[in-house]
């Protein structure tokens, strides 16, 4: 994706935001099997908690678009539209997901621990874990000479974790190549970012570190792409780390079967309303992009993610024995 | 508390907890709650269940995703006469926190020679079993138990739920109180149906201090906590109906440990089986079955055994989770095989 | 302390000052028996790490100045001249350094674990470990309805942890009457601030908060008095947290036996140089403060530091086997 | 490496470790060091002594105060190929930083299927006996040992220092190298003579997973690990003076256990007396006894012992830390309680 053309990239946005949702869209039914009608966690194909990013997409591809596979992205519990950009596999990521042998890392991880070491990606359950290791991905490629980068993605809930203070500090003083991306969706399940945050913006927080600080208003690709592209080149030029806090959405609940008793009345109504998907559908026709070009990637997407979901599903679950297997290296 | 109690109220071990937190709320004005999603959302485990509305935002608070800022609080909070009771969402996430747990609450009494007491609890849910992966499904048992100042309590139903929590808030010291998930009675989980219990709906308290014997035996003795303590009680019925008779002792009291019930008990059987879903070094099986051992009056007619997640992270997939935790058929299998010999 | 005129609060700042000053230099030869000719940190009546003050005393007295006995202090591993600024009972604070049975703990904290209920006063080892309970000890003077306030000292190296981040966000958050108090003596241990700290002045990161945040300069008990005097006036008020950053300096060690091999060279003597306490006793004479009462304030300092350090020499061990005491209440 | 080796050249664990941090940075350009005052003060207990001046600040980093980032950033570099030695400086600090320790490095194989490993060292401090109170005197060997993914090792001897640190460096696992504050061989702090050893300049290993016979005897298997094991020795030369053999036991490995080394000796002498200075309860003692007992192969001649830190922060007063640490003294009476019923 490194030399893409912008129309190039903004087609491979938008096909790759509507593969993210269709794989959030397959992975509803999945999850609630087993689970209707009493809804048990732990039943069904799918069990655990189930993070979906359903409205974040924006933030995954606006800078996924300038990664390359030997740049580190490291993101949270909610994982998938970021994972699907980096470009993990996404036949062992849904493998992965449905805890069979072909995941991953043969259904050890799950959901929340999708590690994908050929495109350098990786996630967690714990708010914020992934930051450090993001300072050191990008000092590893500093200290080789290398002009790589790395991303943590964030939430606007792990920005008051102690963790980010500590990264940003370091990635500061060490001047690494590393761009912080939070995403902010207005809630850390169900405590409004409002209500638990002493800043209305955390881009502001940047200046406690002395790295530039961006904030993307309106969930919109195009603005991602445009303020990653310039914190991501910055960083490849030795000049150190950015924070971006992209305004974004969920869509859907914190984890599924969340009641969302904490939201407004209307909100889920308003933000579908605004789901950026069709939004940027509309905009790249309005600006002369062919409607069978867009169908065509929309019909690639889906196809890709309907074929890993059937391949999962085929796939044998793990032998028992082997969970002693990579406890050590 | 006024309601007229029904004989036979059955609530979970959630709706116990909050009944608990609620009347000691109403009872002093002291106590408060705070943690993540504990206000509005009623906490994720629903231990905190309509307290927002009943004791507004001042005493019931949401905090941001800073445990060890909210706990460090909480301390503080604790130390100037406040009885903070606080929700650490998920055990696991003691790594984030820990310092203000184990260096600071649990040894403000003895840094400051009884001048400066911490009468706080941290509740905090445990357990596995429902594909919840690695980082959400520890125990942690020994991690709390190991480390000096702090009570550690875990029900394994919904009546000692109550009195504990009860018997916490009061007690002028950290107790961190332990739920495990797979008892919480969250309909999202699944509960064992055991859990739920009559819960006498005035002031009651369990002592944080003590083992429970809960089902009496004379051939093995089965000790156990939370969790576990229903795997043992569901392998003695089965060893019941050939006429096996195990008791089974639900700790309840990681620290201290009510050492002397166990003995007491080991002492009357000549065995000993030690079950619990924490990783299995350094753990409860071992305090346990070296408390018994060191005991030179008590003679064993079988070698001691335990049950425990072997020292592997908790794996995602439930063909490989379930694989490694243990169940009531592993405690049934071990008790058998200890017993063989005898029959 | 409260009313009192701001004459009398420099007069009693310089005596403070002496007094801690003068509590450490008697500190230095009682820490040094037992431990010559071989320096072993085990020995003597004093074993352990000793953080030594000198210099830091403004930072001390120009905040403690404004406080009553119901504020709450939260200090560092480096804590005598605030712990005798707040008013800490001296015989008792200098038997526990002695590990005496009078001691404020019987001898179970030592000198990096002071607490004096009575002035409401605690210190600790851990880097940042004080911020959260001042917070918490704030916000109940806030939630029984009180006016007074909570400070929690820290180094400028604490302000890179993770728990600086946490506390001032929840007092931000909050609206908690507590004020962080950074004394920037340039040093974490060995560790220049400048090299590990991403901003020049962690009087900035009050932004991260929004909170204001206040740049002391030139280690200056006057300029510390208005700018805390405010600060927590403001916090009193119940208008909320401030950070403050106070220049200052170390003349002796991290601790008692450091080498020093990090400091450029002359830089001690440079510093002993500005020694904030014989100028600000040519600042109140120069300001027509008779040389008499300074003279006399001092000898009483010096007099009750010399009385508590007899007694607390005096003073039994504690019988070995209450060690069990206090573990728990 | 290319100084011609004196037969007896003795280093302290200090100089030792040092040393082969050194070797190893210079055989392998992977290698680099990281932590607070690592680099120009070489350490706070000579961990890094000199390692800035030859290897430059890019290799040799000092940090902020910040262990969850600078250990979470040791694990990325970890992971992108790097083998990062970071130095905790008193394992009391856990607190702060568990989690990018015990859910992050330690997981990280595990969760990526092994795809991820992450060869870090971590080394920290342990240890009272100097005053240093309840917040800098701590073991914790329990608490890192019960943790599943990592594993932890603490030599007893400069010798072990370097092999163990040389075979840290190279494991591909993380490594949770503890060293003894009392052993550590810093002028400041005191030192137990029988610490500083012949150390071979050249490259060798020693396992991390074995434990050691560091005595050979009949009677009495003596467990230990760090200052203990000299406790233990010294004990063993007292009862030797009447006639009786103590084997003293250096576990050298917290995790993994080697259980095997140790129910072979004990199979062997009847006998077990477990001392290490860390909390008692859910502590090594607990967990070696259980390891023995559990064994039906093995009968005992006496009742097993432990002998440990009782579970109370660490007191500052010498009067007191004294008298709660673990001793030769202390470990001498409790053997000949043991063998009193033999003799
Ligand atoms: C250290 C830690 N604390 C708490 C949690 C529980 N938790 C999981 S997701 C979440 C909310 C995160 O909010 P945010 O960072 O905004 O991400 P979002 O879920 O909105 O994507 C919380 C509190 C956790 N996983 N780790
Ligand atoms: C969490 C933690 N990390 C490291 C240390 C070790 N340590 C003690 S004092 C100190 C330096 C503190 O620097 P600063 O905050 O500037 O205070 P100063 O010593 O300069 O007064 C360090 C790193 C500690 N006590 N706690
Ligand atoms: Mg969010
Ligand atoms: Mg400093």
């Amino acid at each position: 994706m490194n030399a893409k053309s912008n129309q190039n990239d903004r087609l491979w946005m938008y096909a790759t935001m509507v593969k993210s949702r269709h794989f959030e869209a397959c992975i509803k039914p999945a999850y609630f099997e087993g689970k209707t009608p009493v809804f048990n966690m732990a039943k069904g194909p799918l069990p655990g908690e189930m993070h979906l990013s359903d409205g974040q997409e924006p933030c995954a591809v606006g800078v996924c678009a300038h990664l390359r596979a030997d740049d580190t992205v490291t993101a949270t519990h909610r994982p998938h539209h970021v994972a699907i950009a980096k470009g993990v596999d996404l036949d062992a990521m849904t493998a992965e997901i449905f805890g069979k042998a072909t995941g991953l890392s043969g259904g050890r991880g799950g959901h929340m621990h999708l590690f994908d070491a050929k495109v350098n990606f990786a996630c967690s359950g714990i708010i914020a874990q992934g930051l450090g290791p993001a300072v050191g991905a990008a000092l590893a490629a500093k200290m080789r000479g290398e002009d790589s980068v790395a991303i943590a993605y964030l939430g606007d809930g792990a920005a008051n974790q102690g963790a980010f203070h500590e990264a940003l500090n370091l990635a500061a003083v060490w001047n690494a190549p590393v761009v912080f991306v939070i995403e902010d969706n207005a809630y850390g399940i169900s405590v409004a970012k409002k209500d638990c945050t002493a800043v209305a913006r955390n881009a502001d927080r940047a200046a406690a570190y002395a790295m530039p600080g961006h904030f993307v208003a309106g969930n919109d690709p195009d603005a991602v792409h445009a303020v990653a592209g310039e914190a991501i080149a910055r960083a490849r030029r030795g000049e150190g780390p950015s924070l971006i806090e992209i305004e974004t959405c969920r869509l859907e609940g914190h984890f599924m079967g969340d009641a969302e008793g904490y939201r407004p009345p209307g909100e889920v109504d308003r933000l579908k309303a605004l789901d950026p998907i069709p939004r940027y559908r509309e905009r790249l026709l309005a600006e002369g992009f062919d409607a069978a070009d867009l169908d065509a990637a929309e019909a690639e997407s889906q196809r890709q993610v309907d074929a890993a979901f059937t391949a999962a599903r085929a796939a044998a679950l793990p032998d028992p024995s082997e969970v002693y297997d990579h406890v050590f290296a | 508390m006024s309601s007229p109690e029904a004989p036979t109220r059955k609530l979970t071990i959630a709706r116990a907890m909050s009944e608990a937190i609620g009347q000691e709320m109403a009872a002093d004005s002291a106590v408060m709650v705070m943690g993540e999603d504990i206000a509005k959302l009623g906490g994720v485990f629903g231990t905190t269940t309509g307290l927002l509305e009943k004791f507004g935002p001042e005493r019931v608070r949401d905090t941001p995703i800073s445990e060890t800022g909210f706990i460090g609080a909480a301390v503080g909070l604790a130390g100037a006469g406040f009885r903070p009771v606080v929700e650490l969402m998920f055990v696991d996430f003691f790594g984030v926190c820990m310092d203000a747990i184990y260096n600071l609450a649990a040894k403000q009494s003895y840094f400051s020679g009884g001048q400066v007491t911490c009468p706080m609890v941290l509740m905090t849910s445990v357990g596995g079993g429902y594909g919840d992966a690695g980082q959400h499904s520890q125990c942690l048992y020994a991690t709390f138990g190991h480390l000096p100042g702090m009570k550690v309590v875990m029900p394994s139903n919904a009546h000692d739920a109550k009195g504990l929590m009860l018997a916490a808030i009061r007690d002028p010291n950290p107790v961190i109180f332990m739920f495990h998930k797979a008892l919480q009675g969250m309909g999202w989980l699944g509960t064992v149906k055991r859990s739920i219990t009559h819960v006498p709906d005035g002031d009651y308290t369990v002592p944080l201090d003590r083992a429970q014997i809960a089902r009496e035996g004379r051939d093995l003795t089965i000790v156990s906590l939370g969790l576990g303590v229903h795997h043992a009680l569901d392998a003695a019925e089965t060893l019941a109906k050939s006429g096996i008779e195990a008791e089974v002792i639900d700790l309840v009291s990681i620290a201290p440990l009510d050492r002397a019930t166990v003995r007491q008990s080991v002492g009357r059987t000549g065995r000993l089986l030690v079950v619990d879903d924490d990783y299995l070094s350094y753990g409860v099986g071992a305090e346990v079955i070296a408390s018994v051992c060191e005991d030179g009056a008590i003679s064993l007619k079988a070698t001691p055994r335990r049950i425990a997640h072997p020292d592997v992270p908790i794996p995602f997939s439930p063909a490989m989770e379930h694989h490694v935790l243990p169940s009531a058929g592993k405690v049934l299998e071990a008790a058998q095989a200890m017993l063989e010999p005898a029959l």
